[in-house]
């Protein structure tokens, strides 16, 4: 068993079960119990996740974080040497426009610019395809990818504020989203009626090799993560403090909690809801050699344990 | 105090008639085949490329790593596929655009501003000041206020290169003009060269040395600025450039197109370098025995 | 065989109690002090001095390179503001030459910066002068495949060939062995025939002021002032009264107890 | 065919006694109070700055977009703030110490590659070669390596910052060397001086502006690179440098704190500028008379 | 004095058909032909020749900074490969000064580079030989402040300085004043008197080679080969001896119609 564990941590709400983690120490606890001693955990950041894969691959990090989409590609090209250890936040993704003629995907006009983080591999360029193909089939699902641009979500809504830019609708993501809504943005599309549902879209994820070398540790990360699931449910102002302190965030711990209990921001659970939906999507359109049936087939077995069926 | 010939007497003077001097021509050394070989330049990149090359191949079979780091020839096969699918040269194509727009434009404003600073004092403050103060910035600085200006497109990548290439030439121009010996600088003068065409037909020639440098140097960075700004920015539009395929392969996770991408790049790089700058710089620096 | 100069009321070049100082940093060096004399239409003037006592500096302050800091410099009655095509230097450094220009594109390069002839004109005289000086053979090379002596040559048909209203010398003849140094000399003189114009001329060599100038200038030691200002002599070489200015010149700079004549081999 | 003296007989002849030169000392023109302000160079930067500041100012007032293009008073607001709060300070130190390490070891290593150069033809293949491939290559290129042989932390990051240095400074200093006139490298050999000896002692200092050039540039894009490194790589264990915080900033649409922490950058620019390689410019090629 | 020379069997330096040749890009340029000359220890061998005729190549060539294409350089016996202290050389250019260092540091320089004396003994000699070229008052300056000559004469003081058993001189008072000029030729003679080092001496005055050297090697025009090797006089200058030898000297050199004496003023 390893005596460091490496994991990479993300910005936002919607990793605020590893935010907690860390804060209280949730990882260590659990490893304690299991009998492995002074174990270090090193956290780290990324803001691209390129070198969040490079990390991996590497061998340089132990558990990551980010997109499922990414991961899906990750996993069929290791031919699934890497697997999910456990979904995190579960929100909607809206996009959002300051033009008003534009009520849904089909208003668009080939001068409309769709601000969203990643031309065509983020989530979100992923969800406005699935739409595409719903609106125009399958075949057509790239049609507006000549309308996105990449931009980081600070720069959208700066841009979208000025409203004098050509950027006048932005694939936004929470908390960004209800800025823009504030500021007299309305919604075009929300990724809950793309799915049908509530759906999840960034996950942890490991190495195969990593899991099988370090089992007691593994099962540690595992309950320390659904430990800290549980904190944020029961506790939300204590899980609003620890964001706040830990992010800076200018909102007041009341307006967090607000959000943390409000499953149109941002909800907790463990088991993959709707993800396959993404990788189903990826593999129609080529961009998978191979999809996974069930979510089985692409996370840890640890993880059915805390399916609540 | 001393005499002079202590030891002349021994020897005695001669005087030799005229003569037209002997067909000279060429002498030469008959050189081994190995000398030959080592003093061709040419050869000796090869072999420079060649251990290179091995170098790689070796370390990624080491590595065993294809997602990370493949191999050469893997790498070369993706080159060649993407060459052959013409989708490698289109993308370089657009991004050669891209890239010679910037560079030129960069070169231009280089040029005008370190004629500002050699003809005036406060134009030295500005460059100076300026290139203290600006040439640290990341890119990223400038990408706000680029959008406020020109919006999205190439116009935005443009300030980026801009930001690249205009301070290291803007640098090694002007300090290449302040090394300008007093001596030439005297001369122009003397001839009524004075302004714009003293800076043109003195000084930048006496410096070219340090200019070709500047120009290396901002021509490479152009290229790393280019690569990472479309990275950043995306594709918009058009196809795309060499950076944007290297990003589409990268989340693809298709390494080897990714390398290739690089070696694109890598295979442009020699390219300029020798076909370009080093023409340049046999025509110029070294046949006025400026450089060695 | 002219004798009918422009004979002007005011001399071409006044110099006026000019001080001349190089400021580096810390260090202040005064070149020349408070020196003045005129240098009339024709005359081929000389400088003559010990080194480092400010010949060059002088030249390059006449040229309109450098400002006194005292004094003042008149070329025709007006102060001298900066350098121009009006007075060609041949300067005393070896580097003077564009490096990235070929011997012929050296010296038709004044003519043609300058605007005063079309290219062809300026080919011609390149040819022409390049033959002067002896450099047919070394037209094409470019000058760091000159010797010292040759770059000097280059030199000296540049400015000879811009025919230039006064000509400032700096020591053209350093380098030069003694047959082309007199070849030089000659050719100098022929020109002047043919063009009438003033030249300034430093030089180390008593014998040289003597042979090139009209009038000599002896400079005293650092800084530079003025010790005398002499008419040279219309006889050659050997003759008594060339032989008496040389002795004259002698006695006036070499200090006395240093006498010229004391034998150099004891 | 000519007289000596046509107009000699108009002059007299003269003769002055010897004199010691009057007590010269110091002959200075009295200047204007306004050529004395427009005379000091500081002045002059002061100027230049303000007139920047100005700009800036004025045109963030007239755009109105905070979250894009905050006003310069705010941003000196925030960047007060950040000061004192410690935080600033903090991440300053913690790039700084990245950052002097890294441009400390990439002139090492240019330094080595340009005494191989020097040294060895093969050493001249290598580095021509080398910078031609290498130098255009974006970061990105090199992750992969540098996370293969030191994982995450701060060497990967090193790896980055040394590939923004080593070429500049090596292009700068080889082509500086080149530039060595052969007077002065014979006067070299003439002492006995050899490799390393000669390099130290006659290369570096005859070619120094061109090295003081190289080195700039490499400081800036040393700069440059590392904000960008830290903004891909994030944090690792410590609290993360200046990139981090333009990165964390901009995430919480703090434009202005991300603004502040440029302005650290430039003001860190200015000062290495003015305190550093102007001291030392001063102390070296402008005192040698190098450059003017 | 001292008629005691070390009589060697060998000469110290042994030219044999040296010919030198410069390629640059499509130039080749042959400096000199076929060269032969011997010089022995204790000489001060004259190279006398017109501008252009490769004086400066053979002295770099007996430097060691050049090789041969054609013949052999050696030095006691052994064939020269490269430079070193044990031969001084002062090179014409008037950049060979280390512009970084002042003139007493630059004096001192290759007493330390080389490794010959400790500093306090580099330091004193630095005083001794800079006053001996005159120079005491700029001692702290750095050349770029500094005339052509004075940098000469730094460049000589550098070489005296390291009292070295071979001295390579390149015209190395080509840019001196008459006055100084002499005063180097006696500081040359004295230090050959206290120290009987060998000098390679370039030159282009004939009046200078038979003052400074014993033995006097007269080359043709470009490209150089040799013309004659001729014994110096010890009388001075004004003697019948020596004006003999130096109009024996100037026939071989002006080619024949363009006589020494013909007058220069018409
Ligand atoms: N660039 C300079 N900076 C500072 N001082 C200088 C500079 N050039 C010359 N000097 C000083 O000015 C004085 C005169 O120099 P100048 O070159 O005019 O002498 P010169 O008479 O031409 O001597 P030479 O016959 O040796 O060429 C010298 O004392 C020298 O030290
Ligand atoms: N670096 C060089 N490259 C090519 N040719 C050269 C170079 N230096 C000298 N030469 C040529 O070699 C020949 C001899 O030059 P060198 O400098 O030895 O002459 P020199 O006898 O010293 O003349 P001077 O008295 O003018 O100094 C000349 O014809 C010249 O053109
Ligand atoms: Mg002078
Ligand atoms: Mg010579």
């Amino acid at each position: 068993e390893t005596q460091e564990v490496r994991v990479a941590e993300q910005f936002g709400l919607v990793y605020l079960p590893l935010t907690v983690m860390r804060d209280r120490k949730l990882l260590e606890k659990r490893a304690a119990e299991a009998g492995l001693k002074d174990l270090q955990v090193k956290w780290s950041r990324f803001s691209g996740s390129a070198q969040m894969t490079d990390a991996i691959l590497s061998g340089s990090l132990d558990f990551a974080s980010g997109a499922y989409a990414n991961f899906s590609v990750l996993w069929d090209k290791t031919h699934g040497a890497v697997k999910g250890v456990t979904q995190v936040g579960i929100g909607p993704v809206w996009l959002m426009s300051v033009d008003p003629r534009i009520k849904s995907i089909k208003d668009y006009g080939p001068k409309d610019r769709i601000a969203l983080p990643a031309v065509k591999v983020s989530t979100q360029a992923l969800i406005l395809q699935m739409q595409a193909a719903r609106d125009f089939g399958l075949d057509s699902y790239a049609r507006l990818d000549a309308n996105t641009v990449a931009m980081g979500h600070p720069d959208a809504v700066a841009m979208l504020s000025s409203g004098k830019t050509e950027v006048k609708s932005h694939f936004s993501a929470p908390p960004y989203q209800a800025m823009e809504l504030k500021n007299g943005a309305h919604k075009v599309l929300d990724s809950y009626d793309v799915f049908g549902g509530p759906h999840g879209s960034s996950i942890v994820f490991a190495p195969v090799k990593f899991h099988d070398a370090n089992p007691k540790t593994f099962k540690a990360f595992v309950q320390a993560y659904n430990d800290a699931i549980e904190l944020i449910n029961t506790r939300p102002a204590e899980a609003a403090e620890i964001y706040k302190r830990t992010s800076n965030d200018k909102e007041s711990i009341e307006e967090i909690v607000r959000q943390l209990k409000d499953p149109q921001v941002v909800s907790f659970k463990m088991e993959p809801l709707n993800l396959t939906k993404i990788s189903d999507f990826m593999y129609a359109t080529k961009r998978l050699q191979a999809k996974p049936a069930r979510w089985q087939d692409v996370f840890f077995p640890e993880l059915q344990d805390y399916v609540k069926e | 105090m001393h005499d002079i010939q202590p030891a002349a007497a021994r020897r005695p003077e001669y005087v030799l008639p005229e003569a037209p001097p002997a067909a000279a021509g060429e002498v030469q050394r008959e050189l081994s085949p190995w000398e030959k070989f080592w003093g061709n330049a040419l050869a000796r990149r090869l072999v420079v490329l060649a251990v290179l090359a091995i170098a790689w191949e070796s370390y990624s079979r080491v590595v065993q790593n294809p997602l990370l780091f493949p191999t050469f020839t893997d790498t070369c096969v993706a080159f060649w596929r993407g060459m052959a699918s013409g989708e490698l040269p289109q993308r370089i194509a657009n991004s050669l655009g891209v890239l010679a727009m910037g560079y030129g434009i960069g070169l231009a404003v280089a040029a005008l501003l370190t004629t500002f600073a050699v003809t005036t004092r406060i134009g030295t403050d500005f460059l100076s000041t300026a290139t203290a103060m600006l040439n640290p910035l990341p890119a990223i600085a400038l990408l706000p206020l680029a959008l406020l200006w020109f919006g999205l497109g190439t116009p935005s990548t443009l300030v980026v290169l801009l930001h690249s290439v205009i301070w290291p030439v803007a640098l090694n121009t002007h300090s290449g003009f302040l090394s300008v010996s007093d001596t030439l600088r005297m001369a122009g003068q003397n001839y009524g060269l004075r302004g714009v065409r003293f800076i043109v037909l003195i000084l930048v020639p006496a410096a070219f040395p340090s200019i070709l440098t500047g120009m290396k140097i901002g021509w490479a960075f152009a290229w790393r600025t280019l690569i990472a700004a479309e990275l950043v920015f995306g594709s918009n539009g058009g196809g795309g450039g060499l950076g944007w395929y290297i990003f589409e392969n990268r989340n693809q996770m298709e390494t080897a197109n990714v390398f290739a991408g690089l070696l694109a790049v890598i295979i442009i790089g020699l390219l300029v370098e020798s076909l370009v700058f080093r023409t340049v710089e046999n025509a110029t620096v070294r046949k006025w025995g400026m450089q060695r | 065989m002219q004798r009918d100069l422009p004979a002007a009321a005011t001399p071409l070049l006044q110099v006026q109690g000019v001080t001349l100082q190089y400021r580096t940093g810390r260090h202040l060096v005064t070149a020349t002090q408070r020196v003045s004399f005129e240098v009339h239409r024709g005359d081929r003037f000389v400088l003559l001095g010990p080194s480092g006592c400010g010949k060059s500096t002088l030249l390059k302050a006449v040229g309109g390179f450098m400002a006194p800091v005292e004094g003042q410099i008149r070329l025709d009655g007006r102060e001298v503001r900066g350098a121009g095509p009006d007075r060609m230097m041949v300067f005393q450094e070896f580097d003077q030459l564009l490096p990235w220009k070929t011997v012929r594109q050296n010296v038709m390069f004044p003519l043609l910066a300058s605007r005063r002839v079309a290219r062809a004109e300026a080919a011609a005289r390149a040819v022409k002068y390049i033959a002067k000086v002896g450099l047919d053979q070394f037209a094409d090379l470019h000058p760091h495949m000159l010797s010292g002596g040759m770059k000097q040559r280059v030199a000296i048909a540049r400015a000879m060939a811009m025919e230039p209203a006064m000509l400032l010398m700096d020591e053209p003849y350093a380098a030069l062995d003694a047959l082309t140094r007199r070849k030089m000399q000659r050719e100098l003189l022929r020109l002047w025939d043919d063009t009438r114009f003033t030249a300034l001329f430093v030089t180390h060599s008593i014998e040289e002021a003597i042979i090139v100038g009209t009038r000599i200038l002896v400079l005293s030691p650092h800084p530079g002032r003025v010790r005398a200002e002499l008419d040279s002599v219309t006889e050659g070489p050997g003759s008594p009264g060339f032989g008496a200015l040389q002795a004259r010149i002698e006695e006036m700079l070499f200090a006395p107890g240093q006498a010229a004549q004391e034998p150099v081999h004891a």
